[in-house]
């Protein structure tokens, strides 16, 4: 095996194999385990590196094994798959030292970071994958693999909110399935392609191409959390906070965002979705989950629940994004992939910083917590302000191309509803930060713990900094080389290109 | 040479901000001073090169030109006043949080001046906006609260339209420097809009009448060196703002013109009726600058009136904001020299619940009666519905229907009796 | 109709009787005796229509595969008998329940 | 009320079930009578093959040569069959009764006779009715009455010696086979001049087989003795 | 020397192994396992030969058909052995740990005898003999779920004895007419001369009937829930994964050559009775609080997909429904095998107070997880592939309808896996006395469920296996697929 087919396959196969072998460690076997997961992340990032290099210079990162006659398991490296490759490897070893922090103590660690593996393995996996039947397969073991990460607290109400999770996932990725083998009968292929693959039937087929793409859409759109199918994820938010983290930033609410991507760009091609008249519908679908989402964030008090119904709203703006036709949007949406991923979670790091560290849970005790946690409050300020799209952080220059985009390709709409999103942001992000720095503090806190030298252990510190900085990062460099912006942008070109 | 210039051009915005940087400030003595060094720099170097910095945000520059070094100069003769003013950096962490966002604002205001695209300016406004509102609110009373709270929720509104009008800018035009969206926006077919939305979220972010409220109570309350700044920062950015984004100069509204001056008249006269009326020295900066944005409202609609009339202008409204910069900042000098003997340094003030604004109350009551009416209940609805759904479809009894059809099929006769009729169907079925 | 045809429609009719004894009977015995009449029914029909050629010799195959069949039913039988015994023993009563399971 | 209700029920099943049948039997019976008038069977084959065969009897014929592959499995059937009442549990022990004299005399001169029948019926077996099945039967009969009469066998013969008769049958049918594989290059496949020996030892065997297991089968669980005790 | 008769070989060795057992009790564990890894190696060598020289027949007796008897192995007898050796071997590893000597005694020779008669089966090419084969099958497996002892088993044994004799004599009858009406029992010879009549459909009629009982096709099913769920563990294994297969082998031989000019009619109606079959399973399934019943009506529910391919018909369908069958097979010996772990780790398989068996009893847990994922039809796993391959065939056939089952069973299955999974990460009220599983018994369930797993991913394999002497005609979807190709 050359090493252009093996590299797709070693970077699916790292996290595979630590999270294999953790499984297989016991509980004492502390710093085995760290080695394993801090040594795998780091390898992968390493390779993920090498391939963008590779990339860069041309060369063609192709695995195929075969699984039934004329249809292969397919990774390809293309340029959307490495915007998604590197933002789930980047955060993963963000997230993994988080993790270990978070979870210092606790039982059934192995178990838990064995399928934290597996759960990037299959995120690597839906990145890659060169087609709909390979996107299909790392879909559900995603949903296998988050699962057990749910219901890890063997409680009642986890095991209830685990089963509520697979009630929906497992049924969009039913609806995913029959759209794909739908599709597969019509078409003989399911190969992406820049241009989508489907422009031959669309006189023929016409009707099943929009079943089909409904479908699709709506198995996919229970992962993206896309409105009437959202109601998983607030519940999801029993889980540990690396896991709604995971959850919410990297893996399983971007993989179906990523797969509403794929859909619209390389199976049907934007000129198919313009043509069956499937683009408009979905944009008003996403329209409708932002303002929903932003309207039901306001109400919560609960800190994770309102940052859960925040993502419900953000991802739709790249479903929004990409329901646009036009080059401009789409940059918007693709590039709020990796914006809203590093934004979302170092919101998460931060709640769970204040939980584990002081015992807050809601929006109502965070008072004055900005002067016992100046730096994590101050991560998640500037998270807060990237979700409400305050230049010159990393949310602004999403909405920035969503609107011209949306100007561009004639829809003003749009703009109306970015405007509506973003006073519903300030309104339920702006209150919290004015409790968080300018209320007096509390005499004592719900459950504080001490940690010695900083406001709390320097892994938990750590990695909520490190986002906020790359939160900053994304949104003032976007116009640097290699930035997620320019990459993006390198994306569109190609979907675009006359 | 123009990499020395570049460079102060760079670190004229980013030096306040690694500054404001809790652990460097802590170490260096006077970090206000040296922060605006790299500025008071570039005010003696003659001739300034703009820099591209295509890297940065949408692609942005840098740039000083004769107006705007006037402007420079005024913001750092008035950021070394109010410097001089700060509390001695102790311990007290709320002085702390008071430099952080004092060199915040200060970053944004110069990098504001030395903008020259769309995109930069409203990044730096943007910031200096959230800066000067830490710096109203911080430390001060529940006054000084209450125009913080006005005050940002005015910016937010402000840039919300701002937003849209960047928008509206680039689908005119790819480039977003100052002079190409001019000459675009004049170009295009309907600049009503631009122009509207532009006057109208300026005047927002600068305190012009009738969005004026914000700006008594600041006066009232606020630390010396935070109503020093009033005058130079919000005011003047927000003035400049409407010069360098309007397509002043090359557009005829003579009905928007007409309805801006009216504004400003009346804006004048409220001012001085409610200046009289208050009679309050310590209010007096607020209403002169009340007036003087009205006097700029008056020329500003003579000169979308006619552009014939603004060209005539020249340099002259930049010299205006300068000089309502300077003058705002020696009317407070004086009032607090004045009022020196009996006004208590500004300190930590008993924290008292805040009487909320009505936009609060309104948000408030929004968030209340939407959580009542729709939003909160809606699960609880649903789950209700879907009960009473149940009921209907009543899942006991489909329970137990469909235990009964196990039950019956496991019992032999009719398992084996139906597997007859089954046969026998098959067989007929086939010989058809 | 030849005598060879009325055999057969015996064992038709033979295999039907034991059909409706196996279904309406509870007693397990009576069910086991169904099925062998049944049995029986299905030996006769295989074992009569191999004459069916009037004068010619009736094919042996038929005769040898009844054979094989009588030692299945048999040894099926006596399984079944022994089982009914063991049912009884425990349960008390030589009929299946026919409650719902748990 | 309820039950009267019931039994109406059952009684309209019952018919229904009637009727159900009845179209069942009519369809056989018109299927029986739609074959064709002439019989389509092996008999010119079997016939053809007679010479080969080692027997002159055709039913034997077919049953331990043409179709011997069905007889070696009917022979497992039988051993899973004993297998099965044996895993049901142990023989219950009968009742120790005196039997009466008449039936003592008459199993004492009977039994043998019987052996003796099913001899004669097995050597029968190769020319005339008559074969290693009905032989067993017979055996079995005499081992039952045996049984009946509280006739003990003794407790060594009911460990290995009677689990090496038990499976004397198959054994030497698959035995024969496997070595018959090596001989003449067939499973089964008689050399045609040693084909009668061959079947008769066979059969010899699974006479003895038959009759043990049916008898054994009678006591309806495991012997009280060996290892399956 | 002529080539060695690898077919009779794996009909004899586990007769000769049976009766080994049986005469040296004290030795049944290794004549047991010998036999087990000789029936392996009989199976490969079969395999081996029909990769080089196709489908292979032979005349036991060197008599011929239509006079003697013949086997025929191509590529779907060939699949189903390997099945059976692969399930085989894994129960043998388990029955180890499992049975205590006075049960293994008697287990071992019938499960042998059992092995002997499903590989008897999987050979033959003559329906007489296959009813024999049929009856030793349902004999074996009547005694083995008796040897559980108790009312539930005995009953359950009782049952499925009458339902495995009726069933029986209905096949009987059939062959009798079809051998009166044709002359000859052999399955080539007979689909040469077979020819619409009264007697025929009859036939037809009383095999498939027969059959569909002992494969447990709903409505059909009121057996198999109390037999495969108080036999013990390794028994409800086989019986679930390879004995009900038994019988829907021989359907679909009957199926593919003996009436493949049936008309649409009867394979709809066995198409509408497995998906009722898929969807009632799925439901009961659901409603119980017992693991192994759980399991049991799994077992009712995925055996209604095989029948989802008679109304398709096409040779894509079938290849569909043979490659779901295999993986059942692996994955419910594994799940069974799991729930007898769990039966005898926790003394009960409530299925609501399983308390915590994902920490305590990983490696099993495990197993049982996998095998799910194939049972839902989760990719990557056999189930997945053969889904996939059913759903395809549905399409182009342009009956989207039988979609419906196939997803809605799908979607009940993953409700009734998750469901045990689900409680066996949340903790229980009460705790309770626990007791030790050997390894052997948890690695075991492991390997299968990983084999039903792997089936997921090396799938051109078995279905390049299953071309071997076309079983199930010329592939015209294949041809359809090349000509769009090109």
């Amino acid at each position: 095996m050359n090493w252009d087919a093996g590299l797709p396959l070693l970077i699916v196969a790292t996290s595979l194999f630590s999270g294999l072998m953790i499984f297989f460690l016991s509980e004492k076997h502390v710093v085995a385990r760290t080695t394993l997961n801090l040594g795998g992340a780091v390898f992968k990032l390493v390779l993920v590196g090498v391939m963008i290099w590779g990339v860069f210079h041309g060369h063609h990162y192709e695995a195929r094994l075969p699984l039934l006659p004329g249809l292969d398991l397919l990774l390809r490296a293309d340029a959307e798959s490495m915007l998604f490759v590197v933002l789930s490897s980047g955060l993963w070893l963000v997230t993994t030292i988080y993790a270990i922090g978070y979870l210092e103590g606790s039982p059934h660690r192995s178990r838990f970071f064995g399928f934290f593996s597996l759960c990037v393995t299959a995120t690597v996996g839906v990145a890659l994958a060169g087609n709909l039947i390979t996107f299909v397969l790392f879909y559900e073991l995603l949903t296998l693999s988050t699962y057990p990460l749910i219901v890890h607290r063997e409680t009642e109400v986890a095991r209830r909110a685990g089963r509520t999770y697979l009630i929906y996932t497992i049924t969009g990725g039913a609806l995913l399935l029959v759209g794909t083998v739908w599709l597969y009968s019509m078409t003989g292929t399911l190969e992406f392609a820049h241009r989508g693959f489907v422009a031959g039937l669309l006189d023929t087929h016409r009707v099943s191409l929009i079943v089909v793409f409904v479908l699709l859409v709506a198995g996919l759109g229970v992962k993206a959390a896309l409105v009437p199918l959202h109601g998983w994820l607030p519940q999801a938010m029993v889980a540990p906070a690396p896991v709604s983290a995971l959850l919410h930033a990297v893996a399983v609410v971007k993989a179906g965002a990523f797969g509403i991507v794929r859909v619209v760009d390389d199976v049907y091609g934007v000129e198919a979705t313009t043509k069956l008249g499937v683009s408009g519908p979905l944009a008003a679908l996403a329209a409708v989950t932002i303002i929903y989402g932003s309207l039901r964030a306001l109400f919560q008090d609960d800190l994770k629940r309102r940052l859960a119904f925040s993502t419900v709203s953000q991802v739709s703006y790249i479903v929004l994004g990409i329901a646009i036709i036009g080059p401009i949007a789409t940059t918007g949406g693709l590039v709020h992939l990796v914006h809203q991923g590093v934004m979302k979670i170092t919101l998460f790091f931060c709640a769970g910083n204040l939980a584990e560290t002081l015992g807050i849970h809601k929006v109502s005790e965070m008072n004055g917590v900005g002067r016992r946690m100046p730096w994590t409050m101050a991560a998640f300020t500037i998270g807060a302000l990237g979700m409400i799209g305050v230049p010159p952080l990393a949310g602004f220059v999403t909405k920035w191309y969503l609107g011209v985009g949306a100007l561009d390709a004639g829809q003003e709409w749009v703009v109306y509803i970015l405007a509506g999103s973003s006073l519903l942001n300030a309104g339920y992000f702006l209150p919290v930060l004015y409790a968080v720095w300018f209320k007096p503090a509390p005499d004592s806190w719900p459950d504080e713990r001490s940690f010695g030298r900083f406001e709390t252990s320097w892994a938990l510190l750590a990695p909520p900094v490190v986002t906020a900085l790359l939160t900053l990062a994304v949104g003032l460099l976007a116009s640097a080389p290699f930035s997620p912006l320019q990459w993006a942008r390198f994306i569109t070109t190609l979907e675009y290109m006359p | 040479m123009n990499e020395i210039t570049s460079a102060l051009l760079l670190l004229t915005p980013l030096l306040p901000v690694v500054l404001a940087f809790p652990p460097l400030r802590s170490r260096i003595s006077h970090p206000c001073y040296i922060a605006l060094l790299p500025a008071i720099v570039l005010l003696l170097v003659p001739s300034v090169v703009p820099i591209e910095l295509p890297w940065l945000l949408l692609g942005s520059g840098l740039g000083v030109d004769g107006a705007s070094r006037w402007l420079l100069a005024m913001s750092v003769v008035i950021w070394t006043a109010a410097a001089t003013l700060l509390p001695k950096p102790g311990n007290h962490a709320a002085d702390n949080r008071f430099t952080v966002f004092f060199l915040l604002t200060m970053a944004g205001n110069l990098g504001a001046i030395v903008a020259t695209d769309m995109v930069g300016f409203f990044s730096f406004s943007a910031l200096m906006g959230y800066g000067f509102y830490g710096l109203l609110v911080s430390g001060g009373d529940k006054t000084a609260r209450r125009a913080g709270r006005i005050y940002i929720s005015f910016m937010i509104a402000a840039d919300l339209l701002l937003f849209e009008v960047l928008l509206i800018a680039a689908s005119t035009t790819s480039e977003m420097a100052f002079e190409s969206v001019r000459l675009a926006v004049s170009g295009s077919a309907s600049p009503g809009l631009y122009v509207s939305l532009v006057l109208a979220g300026f005047a927002l972010k600068a305190g012009v009448w009738p969005f004026h409220s914000w700006l008594p109570l600041a006066f009232r309350s606020a630390r010396p060196a935070v109503a020093l700044l009033v005058g130079g920062v919000p005011i003047a950015m927000g003035l400049l703002g409407m010069v360098r984004w309007l397509p002043l100069g090359e557009i005829t509204l003579p009905g928007m013109g007409l309805i801006i001056r009216i504004l400003g008249a009346a804006a004048i006269i409220y001012a001085i009726v409610a200046g009289v009326k208050r009679s309050q020295l310590k209010l007096l900066p607020a209403y002169t600058a009340m007036i003087a944005t009205g006097f700029f409202s008056i020329a500003l609609g003579a000169g979308l009136a006619d552009p014939a009339v603004w060209n005539q202008y020249g340099n002259i409204p930049y010299f205006f904001i300068v000089s309502l910069g300077f003058g705002m900042v020696i009317v407070v000098a004086a009032i607090c020299w004045l009022q020196t003997d009996h006004h208590a340094p500004a300190a930590i003030v008993k924290q008292e619940d805040d009487p909320s604004l009505w936009i609060e109350r309104c948000a408030g009551a929004v968030v209340r009666w939407g959580g009542k009416l729709g939003c909160e209940t809606l699960p609880r609805l649903r789950s209700a519905w879907l009960a009473k759904a149940g009921s209907l479809l009543q899942v006991c009894a489909w329970r137990k229907a469909v235990d009964a059809a196990e039950y019956s099929l496991q019992r032999w006769i009719l398992a084996i009796t139906l597997f007859l009729l089954l046969g026998l169907v098959t067989v007929f079925l086939a010989a058809m | 109709m030849s005598a060879v045809l009325l055999y057969a429609l015996t064992g038709a009719g033979l295999f039907t009787l034991g059909l409706y004894a196996l279904i309406i009977h509870a007693h397990l015995l009576r069910k086991i005796l169904a099925i062998n009449v049944m049995g029986s029914g299905v030996f006769l029909i295989l074992v009569a229509l191999g004459g069916r050629t009037a004068g010619a010799v009736p094919d042996v195959v038929p005769h040898a595969m009844v054979i094989t069949g009588i030692v299945v039913a048999v040894s099926a039988t006596a399984l079944a008998l022994a089982l009914v015994l063991r049912v009884q023993a425990a349960t008390g009563r030589a009929e299946l329940p026919e409650e719902p399971l748990e | 009320m309820r039950s009267a209700g019931r039994r109406w029920h059952y009684l309209l099943f019952r018919w229904a079930l009637m009727l159900l049948l009845l179209a069942v039997a009519v369809g056989l019976g018109y299927a029986l009578l739609s074959l064709p008038q002439q019989a389509v069977g092996l008999s010119e084959q079997v016939s053809a093959n007679m010479a080969t065969s080692g027997v002159q009897n055709p039913v034997t014929a077919v049953l331990l040569n043409f179709r011997g592959y069905d007889t070696l499995l009917e022979m497992a059937v039988l051993l899973v069959a004993l297998l099965g009442v044996w895993s049901l549990g142990s023989a219950e022990v009968h009742r120790k009764i005196d039997p009466e004299p008449v039936l003592s005399l008459l199993v004492g001169g009977l039994a043998p006779m019987m052996i003796l029948m099913a001899g004669y019926l097995l050597w029968a077996g190769t020319n005339t009715p008559g074969g290693a099945f009905q032989a067993g039967s017979v055996l079995a009969a005499a081992g039952i009455l045996l049984l009946l009469s509280s006739k003990r066998f003794p407790v060594r013969l009911m460990g290995w010696p009677l689990r090496v008769v038990l499976l004397l049958g198959l054994g030497t049918f698959a035995a024969v086979g496997m070595t018959l594989l090596f001989v003449s290059g067939g499973f089964l496949q008689y050399p045609s001049s040693l084909a009668g020996a061959f079947i008769l030892f066979i059969e010899a065997a699974a006479t003895l087989s038959i009759g043990v297991t049916l008898a054994a089968l009678f006591l309806g669980g495991r012997p009280q003795a060996g290892p399956y005790r | 020397m002529q080539q060695i008769p690898w077919e009779v070989m794996l009909i004899l060795l586990p007769l000769a192994g049976a009766m080994a057992c049986f005469l040296w009790p004290r030795r049944t564990l290794l004549f047991g396992l010998i036999s087990a890894l000789g029936v392996g190696g009989c199976v490969a060598g079969l395999g081996w030969r029909l990769l080089e020289q196709g489908a292979q027949r032979y005349a036991v007796g060197g008599w011929g058909a239509p006079l003697g008897i013949d086997l025929y192995a191509d590529g779907l007898s060939l699949l189903m052995l390997i099945i059976t050796a692969l399930v085989g071997l894994g129960v043998s590893i388990y029955s180890i740990g499992y049975f205590e000597r006075r049960q293994a005694i008697l287990f071992w020779p019938l499960w042998l005898l059992l092995w002997s008669a499903l590989n008897a089966l999987f050979l033959s090419a003559d329906i007489f003999n296959l009813y024999v084969t049929l009856e030793l099958l349902g004999l074996a497996a009547v005694a083995l779920v008796a040897l559980a002892g108790g009312a539930n088993a005995l009953t359950a044994a009782m049952r499925y004895l009458l339902v495995n004799m009726l069933a029986s004599l209905c096949y009987l009858l059939g062959v009798a007419l079809l051998y009166h009406n044709f002359g000859s029992v052999d399955i080539a010879i007979l689909a040469q001369r077979v020819e619409a009549s009264p007697a025929v459909w009859a036939a037809m009629g009383l095999m498939s009937a027969g059959l569909l009982l002992k494969s447990a096709l709903f409505p059909l099913h009121f057996w198999l829930p109390p037999a495969h769920a108080s036999a013990p563990a390794p028994v409800s294994a086989l019986l679930s994964a390879l004995v009900v297969k038994a019988s829907f082998y021989i359907l679909l031989r009957l199926w593919l050559e003996i009436f493949p000019q049936t008309g649409a009619a009867p394979g709809q109606l066995l198409g509408v009775l497995g998906a009722a079959a898929v969807l009632w399973g799925g439901i009961q399934a659901l409603r119980q609080t017992r693991l192994k019943l759980l399991i049991a009506y799994s077992t009712v529910a995925q055996l209604g997909y095989l029948f989802l391919a008679f109304p398709l018909g096409s040779s894509f369908a079938w290849k569909g429904s043979l490659y779901l069958l295999l993986s059942h097979a692996l994955a419910k010996a594994a799940m069974f095998m799991a729930a007898g772990n769990i039966l005898r780790f926790c003394g009960h398989d409530r299925i609501a107070d399983l308390d915590r068996v994902a920490q305590r009893l990983p490696v099993t847990m495990i197993a049982f997880s996998v095998a799910g994922v194939s049972i839902v039809g989760l990719p990557p796993s056999g189930g997945f592939i053969g889904k996939w391959m059913l759903l395809e065939a549905a399409l182009r056939a342009g009956q989207w309808w039988w979609v419906i089952p196939l997803i809605l069973g799908g979607l009940l299955a993953a409700a009734y896996i998750f469901k045990v999974i689900g409680y066996a990460f949340t903790q229980a009220g009460v705790l309770r006395q626990t007791n030790k599983v050997p390894m052997s018994m948890e690695w075991a369930a492991l390997a299968l469920a990983l084999a039903a797993l792997l089936l997921g991913l090396v799938a051109l394999w078995p279905l390049s296996l299953m071309e071997i002497g076309l079983p199930f005609g010329g592939s015209e979807v294949d041809a359809i697929q090349r000509a769009e190709q090109s």
